[in-house]
This record gives structure tokens, C-alpha cells and sequence, in this order.
């Protein structure tokens, strides 16, 4: 019966309007600058554009070029090296550090601030001093043969061979005290019976962590690697600062392909070209993983 | 034995429990100062604090040195010389092409860059977070995607077309306009901040200030802000951080006259005259860091309870 | 026109045709509900059986898929929820942490700009009501669990309603608070007079305060009526499993003749069906469910006439007034309640009477009660 | 009228020569900003590009000579200088000729010059061969032969920083100093492929491979603290362009006495010209804009050549100037230029593009033995293939 | 070395002057308790007065400032929580999220390095008593409450140990749930003969499973006794008034003698003590209060002999079995409680009746039991 009386639904944009227009900036950003600064980089790829934009159509000539350079695919095997160690290091350190800090020591605030402080400084400074400490003239392996041990040899920073893993000594020293606050923080959310149900199991410390805490730190890996990830593949300045991408080409990365291919070579087409692989690459990885992340399931 | 006995046979109370103490172990169980734990632990975060402490300390004791001291190449040794020279040419006489006064220039214009840029993206991005974690409304979640795979995307790559839109706005150059940089690129870790602490906080909470009928900036500003104090600490200082020590949108969207400090610092650093002024650079370097260092000593302890707090439960 | 009419003299709150979906989660579906004016209904139901959406569905928290809501017989299915004239208090308080209980009682009404002597009036009266005028100046943290409840109805009291609405308001307490706030709400609802919609899954709170209970599973009603109706005559098995502490007994069996008398069977034994009240046709050989409530096994020396069965006792549960037998019979466990000072040792035999006029048979297919 | 100027001379000498620009223009009633951008061109690019096409530019900035702007200019957005270079006949005072040619587009003048550097210079240590024992070589060739002498005294033998610039300069140089002009012209000019991939070619390649073995050890970036490994005699030589002098002058040496140069490596007295020029971008405020033209006349004004161009070591861009303060090696320039010993640079001969998988060869080919001579060459040739 | 010997026949854990602090708040003092081998223990008592940390100090999960703690004769005050022969079950269950039922049953027999089959057949065995067979393969984020808390019990179960300790394991889940698992902790009980230790705050659990019942406040063991003593004749007003829902009525008032008799009089009412076994002697004059539980509160037809007063119906909670009649008598509030078929309308004038012989007497200051 009551059926007969119209519903009268309103329309649905309306409703919550003023979220929506709260919205708007973030949905503006989003569309605008990083979906349409993407398409429009896409786009301008397959361009032969010079200094400035132009719309002169080529096809895949550009990325023909790029996969055909050894700077490139340099560049690549760099970035996968540095981006996988540098995962891993970050975790591995953030969190045994963590660890160490959670187990009710002294002095934590200390501590604390002394891992941190790196993350204040900027890149460019933190190039310039590990140029310094890595120096085989007058930086460590200088200290050390001056002591006496003649064939000591550490000079990353000038052997192409590990040229990468001295920016990787640098970005650890910088990155890792965020990630080990992060940790911290997710250790302090673990439940306290866990930890008492695996003392009472006589389970050692260690087996605890790996086998229990860890899994049940799936959040907080998720928001520590989406920073520390975006941070690789960004990786620019720390290079500049150390290397600038030597020696020789042993190690440029794809975000300094790209900005020395745009902004010395003038050479637009192929460093949209060079980001637009880029992104293809992380969109592989990212989408599927954000879509069951943040897309699909809602939170109850 | 005897004593024991003795007070054994005290039995008193209640239900005949018998009071007084056997021999053996009692009370706290007693540690060594020196246990294998502890000098794991601490030795462990000694080492660990010593290698994150060793640039920090070259970097002091440089810059405390002359030149002809900084010239004999041991860059671990203590200064035989304290001098602070280095600081002062670096915050007031260090040249770049022709201006010579240091980093003082740059000091001013970078507050003027950080304040409104810090503002700015931790309001557009704590507003954004909110609505995507309690208002959901459709398609909220796919934008909220693109801005975290926004998160990858290299600065330099999204140069262009930023300069393109602000030049269209006619912003370009202005304050604005490098405010408006900074909010986007502060934006995509931000708002993932943000979204995941609004979203842990009770929803109830919302439910009873929308029946209480307040509506969307009222339960922002009312109800959810006064109780996120801690995220945007953190917040901020990872902001203060990013804004501060920023170079590359600092120099492409401002003017000489607006440069911020980070412009100075390169300046400083990269100018090679002669040999390099090690020691003017690790001074320069020092005071460029100085304003995010004395955030996190001040804010140190909010910025790991901001997390806990649950900024970071996915 | 004339049926908004007929709902205004009776219906405070009038659900129709309402269904809600979570993406492919049919979670409530054609639900229809009418709620007297000053009505306390409760809705019971196990967890997540939809009884909170429901609600939310009424608060205009969240929007149904399909239907319409209509509160004082206005149709509100598309109004925000603080233009329903409804208030309601959440399981978890929900107090405004940051504000003082004086503020959270007052938010909604300085939101809505009213006149400060007109906030400070209604402030006053809740407070008095409730009794927690010395905690007005205190915060959220610095209050006990029975107190901050006692806020979060405040904040729904200021508002004037029509119909309050709770969500499991007593669920975080323990025991003894939760038995006093009880008393509490009933008292509130007496002097008050408003229509209540009582969320719960706790049947103890639901007997002792509802006029009407409605009993959910899986997103729909299934009996709708007065505590003791629902209490002696459930409608179909699970309502009888699900309303009383400890659980009905339920003995499965079939009806088959015996002297001309219809009796239930079941491994063997058989129990007259004498005294008990069909409501369709006991036909031999059904199959069915027999339900008899732990108090109605009497038990020795409570055994008023009727059949006499033998059992043992498996565990003796002693709960202070009560006292609670776990009986082996005839194959079957059966639990039996007798008065708190009589106790059994465990193994101890005893003999049993099965009170039928205050039995259950259901049937075993359709669980419908026969 | 204020006048914003953006470049990338922060060094030494290069901050002292800006100095002279910015004393000649204030001089004539107007205000020289100065918008110093260290770290070279590459990180200073960038910058002035992004803020002339977003519309907020400068208003005159350094280019390198050749073909870095032409794009914008292409576009409309600098400021045509025709009339000024007309009322200075700057077409008849600029010599060499080439260096307006690239400033011209269209028929039109488009840019400054204010300098001429030349790549093609061997910087010796004459402390470090007295050191070695074996006399301060007068050729590439002496040189490396000289080189075991230094290395076993533990020096050094050839500086050069890591930046793939310099590696790229020094084998251009190679090319001239050994190759000669023919070949040189006949790889950047025509892009011969064929040239490029031909046994004269070859030998430049083998060259490099020497001078790869001779570089082998000197940890340093910059190009000025390679010079300055030369400078304090810890290295015997150096192959970079005459902006290096500017630090020997600083450091207070004295050509001839405590370092020698070889102008074309003491081959091939040819010299490649190029330098730097200013740009002026469009501008709407009418006052500026006849600021620029000032900038512009005081920039080719033959008494701010002289002034800019001591200190910074290189050759004006005018013939018509008296340079009797400058000392021996630039007066060796200056020689070799007036005689038209000279070729247009590869900056304006090729695209930044090319010029940038150039570096990229020469860098990674100079860094190590990874890769052979055989395969660089392999690899240049394509690269000058495709060159535009 | 004879005092141990006098624990080991008959306690199987023992704690001696147990103390301990967290900084300046002391929160156990000078604790003293057995209990015997196989028994049931509750530790009951409100929220915040210590009962989980006398339960943790058991477990070796906290260092007592001072004392001592015996398990099974052995001094453990500094041993590993391992090596005490516990098992313990955890209020939020506390599994391992990741692993599989069966992972989580038996990670701590796998580090401990015990053979493959012997840890096959405890998990067996364990599975078994507790009937999760089917649930073995699945992870706690698709178990059910009831279910989770069975695994918990499962973990403590493989562990082959001497000594149970539970912390409030049924807490967190709904009455019915918690009603059905509170019976299978007494059968476990029952057939594995374990010494348990059980920490709750609901006081139903406490009786129905407790051999003795430990009632604590602010770190201090208010009484020690067995369920229907504690029930019956509490020691003290605290006691009385934290057992028992809902909660015994108290009377304030004093004792005077009338006829020679010592009475209870108050507000001008007096009582008759006739039946009241009292531990101490009557002196008129004292102050005290009279205790007396809802059941022992008998209405009209339930009355059988003794003095009859007047009282008015103000609240009815029907709650199924019972009815809860909230009364007023003699200016006093009162709850008595009837048979659930019994209805009383609000304002019914009642007559009711006191059971003296189950009545408490508390000294008003002291608050203890005369
Ligand atoms: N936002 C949501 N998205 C998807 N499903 C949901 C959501 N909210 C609730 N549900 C599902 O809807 C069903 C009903 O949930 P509801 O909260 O109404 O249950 P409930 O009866 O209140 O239970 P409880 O007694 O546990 O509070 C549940 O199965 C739940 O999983
Ligand atoms: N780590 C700690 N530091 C300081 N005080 C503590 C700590 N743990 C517990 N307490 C205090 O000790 C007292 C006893 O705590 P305990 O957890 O034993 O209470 P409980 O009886 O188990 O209560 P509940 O029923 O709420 O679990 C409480 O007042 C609590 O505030
Ligand atoms: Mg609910
Ligand atoms: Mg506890």
C-alpha cells in the first residue's frame, strides 16, 4: 500500500556534495596532473619533439632507439640491483633495528633521533659527504692503509664494478631511520598476548618475529614499501650528488636517462619515451597490486 | 634450614595457607648488567649508530677546520684548530656568481616557500584523505590509485607538463604556483597517510556526529581533526623535510631574488674554486639541515606515537 | 493519500519493502517492519545476521538499495540523518574524545545553532535524568564504562526525539553494570515514553526490556512478537534455539500412535504429547523435533504427575540461584534447571518429568513449529 | 632598469669575468640581477628553458654557442637582436664569422656572443716532469711517451675529471690534433658514416685507448680539480679547453715557467671554435626590452671583451681588440685564430642530441676497458649515422 | 627441605608472599595461595585488580618484585615460561594469524624439535577432545569466535602440561557462545584432570566452573572458597555485592532488640532475625546491613511462613525462566526474583516475604560478615 508513494530519489551527485567538492583537488590532481601528465607524456613519445613539444609523429622510432642503448639497459640493471638490495636492506635494517628498539632499552629517544637525522638532510648533501667518506684518497680506505694495511681496498665510488652498491651505502644511511620508525611504530601495535602465548610456547625470540610479528606487519610493509619503492624508482639526485652517473656510464639510472636525455640532449621524445617504459613498468606491477589493495574489498 | 621451618610453622589465615618463604630462587630474578642480551642489544645499536653517526661527526669536524688543515687529507681526524670560519662564510659570505652572502639569502625565502607549502598540502591532502576514508563515494577509490602509482612518477618527467598548466593559470613563477607543486607532489603519500589513519579512527564516531547533524567540514574540523594531532606531526614532518630540502622545483618555479636555500646550497657546493672549500661546503650543509633536525628533536616522540596511532594499519 | 494516513495513528516507524546490498552481499531483502508509537522494539539476532544496517538503514547512515522509511509518516528514505528526528547511541559510545562531556551533550545542538540558554536547558535536563551533572566537566577518558554509556544517551536525549535508536548499547560492560543500565533504559523508556528500536544479541537484555522483539537471521525477521510469546511459543526452531539460557533441549524424533493417543517417539522412548497445544494437525509418522526448555525438565522432587523418565547426571552447573544439570536420557543430553540450593553429584540417577504443556514440536523439514 | 641574467659561471674565474659584464652594464645606468645556477650547463639548462617556455623568463641568459636555443627561437620566444647588431655591425667585427652564423635564423641575429673557447689544449705540469726526471714534452706524442717516467715517479700521468663531457672533448680533440681538419669536418660536418667508421678514424680510437690507459687513476669529477692535480704538479697533464687557464691564473702560475700548453696537442695547430652567447627572451615590458638591447651592444662592446675575457681565459669574439695584457697561451690562441686555423665546434655542428650519445660513449669508453676500441668505433659511426 | 615436601602432596601451585609493582603502584602484596593438584580454580574479581598479573606472574610472563611461586614442587620464581609445565589460554586468543590451525597447534612442539608423529598424534589427540578436526587446514581469519578460542585451547592442550592458566577466554564472545564453551571447559576439565586457573570478571563462569572461587580487590584475596559458600555466606559486603545478578539487596540499618529478640530495624521496619546463623555475636545497637539475594525475596504466593511485609511492583523484567520484580518496600528499592510465568503489572501491590536463613548481616564499618 505504501508502495504507491513516489520515492522521490534525489539525485545522486548531490548527495555528500561538499565531500565532493572537497574532492576536488585531490580528483584534479589526479586526473589532470598524473593521469594526464602521463597520457600526455605517452603521447609526446612517440613524437621525435627536440627542445620543445612537437607534435611530429614517428611511431616507435624512439623506443626503438632507447632499447638499442647500453646506457639504457645500463641504467636498467643499475636500478634493478640498487631497487632490490636497497628493498631489502631497507626492510631488513629498518625493521632489526626496530626490533632492537622495542626491546624497552634505554635511551631510545637517542637512538631514535640519531637514525632519523640522515632523513633531514638533503640528497645532494648526503652525496657530497659519502663522496667524502668513500674518497679512496682521504676517506676510509685512506684511513685504513694509513694505519698500515697497504692493500686494503674500498673504493666504491671509482670501481664501476660496485659503484652502485657505494650509492646504495649512501641511500641506506639516509632512508633507513624512516623505516625503522615505521617499524617501530607497527611493533608497538602487535597485540602483547602474542608475545606472551609465544614465550609460554618457549618459541625463541627470533622464530617470533620472523614466523609471527612479520606477517602480522602486512600494513605497515604496505605503507613502508610504497615509500621506499616510489624512492627507487625516483632515485635521482643521490646519484648526481655521488657520481653523476660514473664512472663512465657504471651507474646512471632511468630517472637520470630521462632527465639528461629531456634536458642536455634536448631530446624530449626519447626521455617521455625512457619514462613512459618506466611507467609501464611500475603500472604492471602496481595496478593489480592496488587494486586488490585499495580497490576491490571495503573495509567492514 | 631452621629458620625456614620456623617460619613455616606460622601458619596462619584464612584457608591454612602457609606463609613465609622456601629456600631458592625469590623475588625479581636477578640480571647482570653486562648479560650476553645486553651486550647484543647494545653493542648492535652502538655499531649501528656509529655508522649513521661517522658522516655526521666528518661533517662536524670539517667543518670546524681551515682549509691547510682540511688539505692534509685526514678527514676523520679531530680539528688541531677550531675555527668558524667555514660557518660564517657559508651563512653570510659564500659566493654565488656575484652575490656573496652565503646562505643567509636563501634562509628567508625558504621559510616563505615552507610555511604556505606545508600548509597547503597537509590541508588539501588530510581533506582528501578524510573524504576518501568516510566519504566514499563512487569512483574515490580508482582516483585514490592513481594518485599512489602518481607516487612513482619521477619529478623531472612531470615537469613539463606542470609548467604547461601553471603557465595556462598564469601562475607560473609565483608563490603560488610553486605552492601548488608542492601540494601535488606532496599529495600522494600524504593522502595514503591520512586515508589509512581517518580510516582506523572508530567510524561510530562519524555516525554519531552525522546524526548529531554536522555535516562535512564540521566533523572535519570538530570532531576528526582535534583527534589527529599525531598524523599531522608526522605529516608535517615529512613536508618540512621534502619542501624544505627541495631544489629542483625551488629553482624552476621561482626567481633569484625568491631562490630558496637549497638553491644557495648547490650553489655553494657545486661552485668549485680552485680546490673545493670542503669544510665552507660541510658548514653550509649543516646550517641547510638545521631547521628539519630541530623538528624532528622536537616533535621525535609524536612523530613514532603519529604512526602507532594508526597511520600505518592498512 | 490515505495510506500515509492510516500509518500516522499507530506506525512511529514504518519500514517497506526495504533491501540493502553490499556490493554483491544481499544483506537485508524485502524487510518490512511497523513500529508502534512508543513502542521499545528489540532486534535480536547473532552476529551479523544485518540488525546494525538496519538500523543505520534507519538512521539514514546508510542508503538502501531499494524501499522506503518512513518515520512519523514522513517518508524520510532520502533525508540526511539529522533531519529524521532520531537519535542513537553506539556500542562503542562513540564519545567525541576531545570534548568534555558537557560538549558532547551539547555538539549536535550548537551544530544546528540553537540559542545558548535553549542548550544549556536541554543540557541541564539530560543531565539530570541520567544523573551525571558532577561529570559534565570531565572528559570522555576520565569516565567508567557505565558512565560514558550513560553520556552517549545523553547526547541522543538532547535531541528531542521521536525515536531513539541503540546499537548494542550495553555490549562493551560487564555483567553487573550491564544489568544495572538495563534497569536503567527501562526506567527511561517509562518516563519518556518515545519509540525505542533496541539493537541486541543479547537475548537476557531483549526478554527483560522489549514490548516486541523481532528475531533476525540472515537479513530477515522471523518472528516478530512480545517476549513471552516469543519465549513460549517460538515459531520455529531457530527461535527456540536462539531465545533462552542455557539453549531449549531438542530431541529428534516422530510422531507415531500409541493407544489411540498421537506421542512423540524417539530411540525408543515415548513421551505423551498430553497437555501440549498444536496448531496444525499432529499426523503419525511426521517427522519432528521435540523442544522442551531446561526449566520445564523437572526433575525428583519437582515432578508434578505426568510420565517419569530415568536419567544421570553428566555435570552439575551450579550459577548461584540456579542450578544446572547436565542429564544423559534415553541416549540424549539434556540440561535441566532446579533451584540453587538442591545439588547432585555427578553420576548421581534421577528421575525426570518433561512439562509438555510448554513444549515445542517442530517439524523436522520446515523446522515450523507444528 | 633591472635586468634578471641567468648563467652558469659560478667558478673562480668565471664569477670574476661575470663581474666585468655586470660592472660595464650597471655602468651604463642599468642593474645586471645576477641569477647564478651552479653544476653546469646541465643542471642550469633545464631551468632557464622551463622558464622561458612557462612564460616567466629571464631577461638574458647564457646559452652555449650553437644550437641549444634554436628552438626557441624557432618558437618565437626570444628577442630579435638584428637592429643592435646591425648599429654595431657586429657582422663585421665578430670574428670568426661562424659564431654569428649560429646566432642567425632566418636571416635574423638572435644572439650575443660574448667569448670564443677552444677545446684543443694540452696543459702540462712542468714541476711533475722535473719530478719524473724527463724533459716537459712539446707534443701528444712526447707525451706519452714521457708518461712511464711519471708514473713511476707515482704520479699521474694525464688528469681528466668523470664527467662524460670531458671525456667527450678530449677525444674531439684527438680527433683535430691527430686526425687534422679534413677528417674532423668530414664526420661532424657531413656525418660521414663511412669516415667515421674508417681506418683514420681508427687511429684516433687507438689514441683514446692510449690516453684511457694514461687517465687510468684520477679520482676526481670536475673538471677543475683535475686541473688542479696538473696545477700542483701531481699530474703531468691535462687535455681541456682554454677555460682551464683561468685557474692556473687564479692560482697565481706562469705559463711557461711552472706550466706549459700545447694548443692542438702540439700537432695540429687548429683550434675549434666555440663559447658562449647570451639570449635575450621576448619580453612585454617595453623598458626592459630596451635594456636587453643595451646588455646586448655593452656584451659585444670591445672594452667589455677585453675586461670579461682576461679573466676568464678565453678570446674575444672581436679581432679589433688589444689584448696586450694576456698572457702567452692565450696569445697562442688568439694566433692561431687570427691565421683561420680554425673549425666550427661540435656544439653547433651537431645536435645537443648527438652530442649527448657521444658522451655516453665516451664516457663509459674512457671509464674503463670494458669496452675495446673496435667496438666504440663500431658505435660512433652509428651514432654519427643518425646524427643531425 | 620438609616444607616442600608438605606442598608437594596436596598443592599444585603454590605462591608465597608474592609482591609486585609497576614502578610506585604496587599492585599484588604479599599475595599468599594453593592450590591443589587437579582443582578448578577462578580468579574473580573487577576489572583492573590484578587478576591478570597474578596469572602472568604464574606463567613467568612477569618478574614478581618478591616472593615465591611453586609449581608442582619445584621453586620456578626464575624459570622460562616454557619451563614451567603451563599452558595458557589468552582472552584475545592470540593465535598466530598466518598459520594454519594446525601451524598454530603445533609451532611450539616443532621449535621444541619433538619428533613428527609424536606431534601428529597431540594434535590428533587435542583436535580430537575439541572437535576442530574439520578446521585443521583453515586460518584463525575464518574461524568463527567459538572456534578460534577452542584452537587457543587446542595450543595449551598439546602441550602435555601439568597446569592450565585461562584469562578471561570467554570474554569476548556472545552469551550463547559463551554459555556452550563454558561447558566444554568443565568436561575438558573433567576428563583431563588438570589443575586450571581461570581469570573472569562474570561471575557465572566463575560459579558454574569453579572448585573453589578466589574473589580479589585492589590485589588482595577477598575470600577462598568453595562456589556455594562464597554464594551463600560471603565474607564480606564486597563479596555479597559481586556475586549474584542481579546483585543481593542491601539493607542499612541497625540492630536493637525487640521482645528480647535481636532485630534488624530500618526506616521504622524491623526484620526478624529468626534462622540467621550468625558468626558473632548480636549486640543491639550495632550498625550493620542486611543482605539479602532476590531469590531469597519471596512474593505473595511463594511465602511460606515468617514475617509478611507490603511492597509495590515499580519494574518488571520477564527474563524467560525468571521474573525480576524491582520493589519498593519500606522507602527501600528491592529486586526480587519470581518464576518467569508469574506477570505482576507496574504499581501491583505485592506482599513480601524475607528468607532469613539465607540472609547476610554485614558490620556496616567493617563491612565484614557477623
Ligand atoms: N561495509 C560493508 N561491506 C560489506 N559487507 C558488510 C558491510 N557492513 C556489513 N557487512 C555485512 O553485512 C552483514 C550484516 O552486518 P551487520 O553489521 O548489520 O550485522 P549485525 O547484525 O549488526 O552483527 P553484530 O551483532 O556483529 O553487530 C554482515 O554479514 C557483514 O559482513
Ligand atoms: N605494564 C603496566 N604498567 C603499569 N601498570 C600496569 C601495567 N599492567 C597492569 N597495570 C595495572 O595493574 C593493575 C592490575 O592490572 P591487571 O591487568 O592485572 O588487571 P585485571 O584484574 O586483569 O583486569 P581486567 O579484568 O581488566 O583484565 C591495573 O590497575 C593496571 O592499571
Ligand atoms: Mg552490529
Ligand atoms: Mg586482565
Amino acid at each position: 500500500m505504501a508502495k504507491t508513494v513516489p520515492s522521490g530519489r534525489p539525485n545522486h551527485l548531490l548527495r555528500n556534495l561538499n565531500s565532493k567538492i572537497a574532492s576536488i583537488p585531490m580528483i584534479l590532481i589526479a586526473v589532470v596532473i598524473f593521469l594526464g601528465g602521463t597520457l600526455w607524456t605517452v603521447v609526446y613519445s612517440f613524437t621525435n619533439s627536440r627542445l620543445l613539444p612537437r607534435f611530429n609523429f614517428v611511431g616507435l622510432d624512439q623506443y626503438e632507439r632507447l632499447w638499442a642503448s647500453s646506457r639504457w639497459m645500463i641504467s636498467i640493471q643499475n636500478l634493478a640491483v640498487y631497487g632490490i638490495l636497497s628493498l631489502i636492506f631497507s626492510l631488513v635494517i629498518g625493521f632489526v633495528l626496530a626490533a632492537l628498539m622495542d626491546q624497552k632499552i634505554r635511551f631510545e629517544n637517542t637512538f631514535r633521533t640519531i637514525f632519523l637525522y640522515p632523513f633531514a638532510l638533503s640528497f645532494i648533501v648526503t652525496g657530497l659527504v659519502w663522496q667524502w667518506v668513500l674518497n679512496p684518497e682521504f676517506g676510509i680506505q685512506g684511513i685504513v692503509r694509513s694505519l698500515g694495511w697497504e692493500s686494503f681496498a674500498f673504493d666504491p665510488l671509482y670501481n664501476p664494478d660496485i659503484v652502485i652498491y657505494g650509492i646504495l651505502i649512501a641511500a641506506l644511511w639516509q632512508g633507513t631511520g624512516l623505516v625503522m620508525c615505521l617499524m617501530l611504530a607497527g611493533l608497538r601495535g602487535i597485540d602483547e598476548d602474542i608475545w606472551k602465548a609465544a614465550r609460554v610456547d618457549g618459541i625463541p625470540m627470533w622464530r617470533t618475529y620472523i614466523f609471527v610479528v612479520i606477517p602480522m606487519m602486512r600494513p605497515v610493509f604496505i605503507t613502508t614499501l610504497v615509500l621506499i619503492a616510489s624512492g627507487i624508482v625516483k632515485v635521482y639526485d643521490l646519484v648526481v650528488a655521488q657520481t653523476s652517473g660514473g664512472p663512465g656510464n657504471a651507474s646512471e639510472v632511468p630517472a637520470k636517462y630521462v632527465y639528461d636525455y629531456m634536458f642536455q640532449a634536448q631530446n624530449l621524445g626519447q626521455g617521455f619515451a625512457a619514462s613512459t617504459m618506466m611507467l609501464l613498468t611500475i603500472a604492471i606491477i602496481i595496478i593489480p597490486w592496488a587494486y586488490l589493495e585499495f580497490g576491490g574489498r571495503k573495509r567492514g | 634450614m631452621a629458620d625456614v621451618s620456623t617460619l613455616n610453622t606460622t601458619v596462619a589465615g584464612i584457608d591454612a595457607v602457609s606463609r613465609g618463604l622456601a629456600s631458592g630462587p625469590s623475588g625479581r630474578k636477578p640480571k647482570r648488567v653486562l648479560s650476553r642480551r645486553n651486550i647484543v642489544l647494545y653493542g648492535t645499536l652502538t655499531v649501528a649508530a656509529l655508522y649513521y653517526l661517522l658522516p655526521l661527526y666528518v661533517m662536524v669536524v670539517t667543518s670546524l677546520k681551515g682549509m691547510p688543515e682540511v688539505r692534509l687529507g685526514n678527514i676523520f681526524a679531530p680539528p688541531m684548530e677550531i675555527t668558524f670560519e667555514p660557518w660564517v662564510k657559508a651563512w653570510a659570505q659564500a659566493c654565488t656568481g656575484l652575490n656573496c652572502d652565503g646562505l643567509s639569502r636563501g634562509f628567508w625565502n625558504s621559510v616563505r616557500i615552507l610555511v604556505p607549502s606545508v600548509v597547503v598540502s597537509i590541508a588539501v591532502a588530510s581533506v582528501s584523505g578524510y573524504a576518501l576514508a568516510n566519504w566514499r563515494f563512487k569512483g574515490a577509490e580508482l582516483f585514490f590509485s592513481i594518485l599512489i602509482i602518481g607516487a612513482f612518477i619521477p619529478y623531472q618527467v612531470m615537469i613539463y607538463p606542470i609548467v604547461i598548466v601553471l603557465r595556462e593559470l598564469g601562475i607560473y613563477g609565483t608563490l603560488t604556483g610553486l605552492v601548488i607543486v608542492h601540494t601535488i607532489f606532496g599529495m600522494p603519500i600524504l593522502t595514503l597517510l591520512f586515508r589509512n589513519y581517518f580510516a582506523s579512527l572508530p567510524v561510530e564516531l562519524f555516525k554519531a556526529a552525522r546524526i548529531d547533524g554536522a555535516g562535512f567540514w564540521q566533523i572535519y574540523f570538530r570532531i576528526m581533526l582535534p583527534m589527529s594531532l599525531p598524523i599531522f606531526v608526522v605529516a608535517m614532518i615529512l613536508q618540512v623535510t621534502g619542501i624544505w630540502n627541495d631544489f629542483l622545483f625551488g629553482v624552476v618555479f621561482t626567481r633569484p631574488d625568491t631562490y630558496p636555500m637549497t638553491v644557495q646550497l648547490n650553489n655553494i657546493v657545486n661552485s668549485v674554486q680552485g680546490v673545493k672549500e670542503y669544510n665552507v661546503n660541510m658548514a653550509a650543509t649543516l646550517l641547510t639541515g638545521a631547521v628539519p633536525l630541530i623538528v624532528y628533536f622536537v616533535s621525535g616522540r609524536l612523530f613514532v606515537r603519529g604512526i602507532a596511532a594508526g597511520a600505518v594499519k592498512g | 493519500m490515505h495510506d500515509t494516513v492510516s500509518i500516522k495513528k499507530q506506525n512511529s516507524v514504518s519500514i517497506r519493502d526495504l533491501s540493502l546490498s553490499f556490493g554483491s552481499v544481499k544483506v537485508l531483502e524485502n524487510l518490512n517492519l511497523d513500529i508502534r508509537d512508543g513502542e521499545f522494539l528489540v532486534l535480536l539476532g547473532s552476529s551479523g545476521c544485518g540488525k546494525s544496517t538496519l538500523l543505520n538503514c534507519i538512521a539514514g547512515l546508510l542508503e538502501p538499495t531499494e524501499g522506503q522509511i518512513f518515520i512519523k509518516d514522513k517518508n524520510v528514505t532520502w533525508e540526511e540523518p539529522k533531519d529524521r528526528g532520531i537519535g542513537m547511541v553506539f556500542q562503542s559510545y562513540a564519545l567525541y574524545p576531545q570534548m568534555t562531556v558537557e560538549k558532547n551533550l551539547s555538539f549536535g545542538l550548537r551544530v544546528a545553532g540553537l540559542p545558548k540558554d535553549e542548550i544549556a536547558k536541554r543540557v541541564s535536563r539530560a543531565a539530570g535524568i541520567l544523573q551525571i551533572e558532577p561529570l559534565l566537566k570531565r572528559k570522555p577518558a576520565e569516565l567508567s564504562g557505565g558512565q560514558r554509556q550513560r553520556v552517549a544517551i545523553g547526547r541522543a536525549l538532547v535531541r528531542d526525539v521521536d525515536v531513539f535508536l541503540f546499537d548494542e548499547p550495553l555490549s562493551n560492560l560487564d555483567a553487573k553494570l550491564r544489568s544495572e543500565l538495563r534497569v536503567e533504559i527501562k526506567r527511561l523508556h517509562q518516563s519518556l515514553k518515545n519509540t525505542m528500536i533496541y539493537v541486541t544479541h543479547d537475548q537476557i537484555e531483549a526478554l527483560t526490556l522489549a514490548d516486541r522483539i523481532a528475531i533476525m537471521k540472515n537479513g530477515v525477521i522471523q518472528q516478530l512478537d512480545d517476549p513471552t510469546t516469543i519465549y513460549n511459543r517460538p515459531r520455529n526452531r531457530f527461535v527456540a534455539g536462539f531465545i533462552g539460557s542455557p539453549s531449549m533441549n531438542f530431541l529428534k524424533g516422530e510422531l507415531s500412535e500409541e493407544g489411540g493417543r498421537v506421542v512423540f517417539k524417539t530411540d525408543g522412548t515415548s513421551f505423551s504429547l498430553d497437555g501440549y497445544e498444536a496448531s496444525k494437525p499432529l499426523t503419525p509418522g511426521r517427522k519432528v523435533i521435540l523442544g522442551v526448555r531446561p526449566e520445564h525438565i523437572k526433575v525428583d522432587g519437582d515432578i508434578q504427575g505426568g510420565e517419569v523418565h530415568d536419567a544421570v547426571v553428566e555435570i552439575e552447573e551450579p550459577m548461584g540461584a540456579d542450578n544446572l544439570l547436565w542429564l544423559k536420557h534415553a541416549g540424549h543430553a539434556v540440561t535441566a534447571r532446579i533451584g540453587g540450593a538442591r545439588r547432585y553429584a555427578v553420576g548421581t540417577k534421577v528421575r525426570v518429568g518433561f512439562d509438555m504443556s510448554m513444549a515445542s514440536l517442530f517439524d523436522a523439514e520446515t523446522e515450523e513449529r507444528i | 632598469t633591472d635586468l634578471e641574467v641567468t648563467h652558469w659561471w659560478t667558478s673562480g674565474g668565471e664569477a670574476a669575468a661575470v663581474a666585468e659584464l655586470a660592472k660595464a652594464f650597471d655602468a651604463t645606468g642599468n642593474k645586471w640581477v645576477d641569477g647564478a645556477i651552479a653544476g653546469s650547463g646541465s643542471t642550469a639548462r633545464p631551468i632557464m628553458i622551463s622558464r622561458i617556455t612557462g612564460g616567466d623568463p629571464m631577461a638574458a641568459t647564457q646559452f652555449n654557442h650553437g644550437r641549444q636555443a634554436e628552438e626557441l627561437v624557432q618558437a618565437g620566444l626570444m628577442r630579435d637582436l638584428t637592429a643592435v647588431a646591425e648599429k654595431g655591425k657586429w657582422k663585421e667585427v665578430i670574428k670568426p664569422v661562424s659564431l654569428l652564423d649560429s646566432c642567425t635564423i632566418d636571416g635574423k641575429i638572435y644572439c650575443a656572443p660574448v667569448n670564443i673557447h677552444s677545446w684543443q689544449w694540452l696543459w702540462l705540469s712542468n714541476e711533475a716532469f722535473q719530478k719524473a726526471g724527463v724533459p716537459v714534452p712539446t707534443n701528444w706524442n712526447e707525451f706519452v711517451a714521457a708518461a712511464p717516467a711519471l708514473q713511476k715517479a707515482g704520479l699521474q700521468a694525464l688528469a681528466l675529471g668523470g664527467q662524460p663531457w670531458q671525456a667527450n672533448g678530449l677525444f674531439d680533440t684527438l680527433v683535430i690534433a691527430i686526425g687534422g681538419k679534413e677528417l674532423y669536418e668530414k664526420v661532424y660536418k657531413d656525418k660521414d658514416e663511412e669516415a667515421a667508421a674508417g681506418p683514420e678514424m681508427a687511429k684516433i680510437f687507438a689514441a683514446a685507448d692510449q690516453a684511457r690507459q694514461l687517465a687510468k687513476g684520477s679520482n676526481v669529477q670536475d673538471w677543475n680539480q683535475a686541473t688542479n692535480l696538473v696545477l700542483t704538479g701531481k699530474a703531468g697533464g691535462q687535455i681541456m679547453g682554454d677555460w682551464a687557464q683561468g685557474e692556473f691564473q687564479i692560482a697565481g702560475k706562469k705559463a711557461g715557467t711552472d706550466y706549459t700548453c700545447l694548443p692542438g696537442l702540439g700537432l695540429n695547430q687548429v683550434l675549434a671554435t666555440g663559447g658562449d652567447a647570451f639570449y635575450f627572451p621576448l619580453l612585454d615590458d617595453e623598458e626592459k626590452s630596451k635594456a636587453q638591447d643595451i646588455l646586448a651592444e655593452t656584451i659585444v662592446d670591445p672594452k667589455t671583451q677585453v675586461a670579461f675575457n682576461l679573466k676568464k681565459g678565453s678570446v674575444p669574439i672581436r679581432g679589433d681588440v688589444d689584448l696586450a695584457a694576456a698572457n702567452d697561451c692565450m696569445k697562442k690562441g688568439i694566433e692561431i685564430i687570427s691565421k683561420g686555423n680554425v673549425v666550427t665546434s661540435t656544439d653547433q655542428l651537431v645536435s645537443a642530441d648527438t652530442q649527448k650519445q657521444k658522451e655516453d660513449l665516451m664516457s663509459e669508453f674512457f671509464a674503463g676497458t670494458s669496452i675495446t676500441p673496435e667496438q666504440a668505433q663500431e658505435r660512433f659511426a652509428e651514432i654519427i649515422g643518425s646524427a643531425d
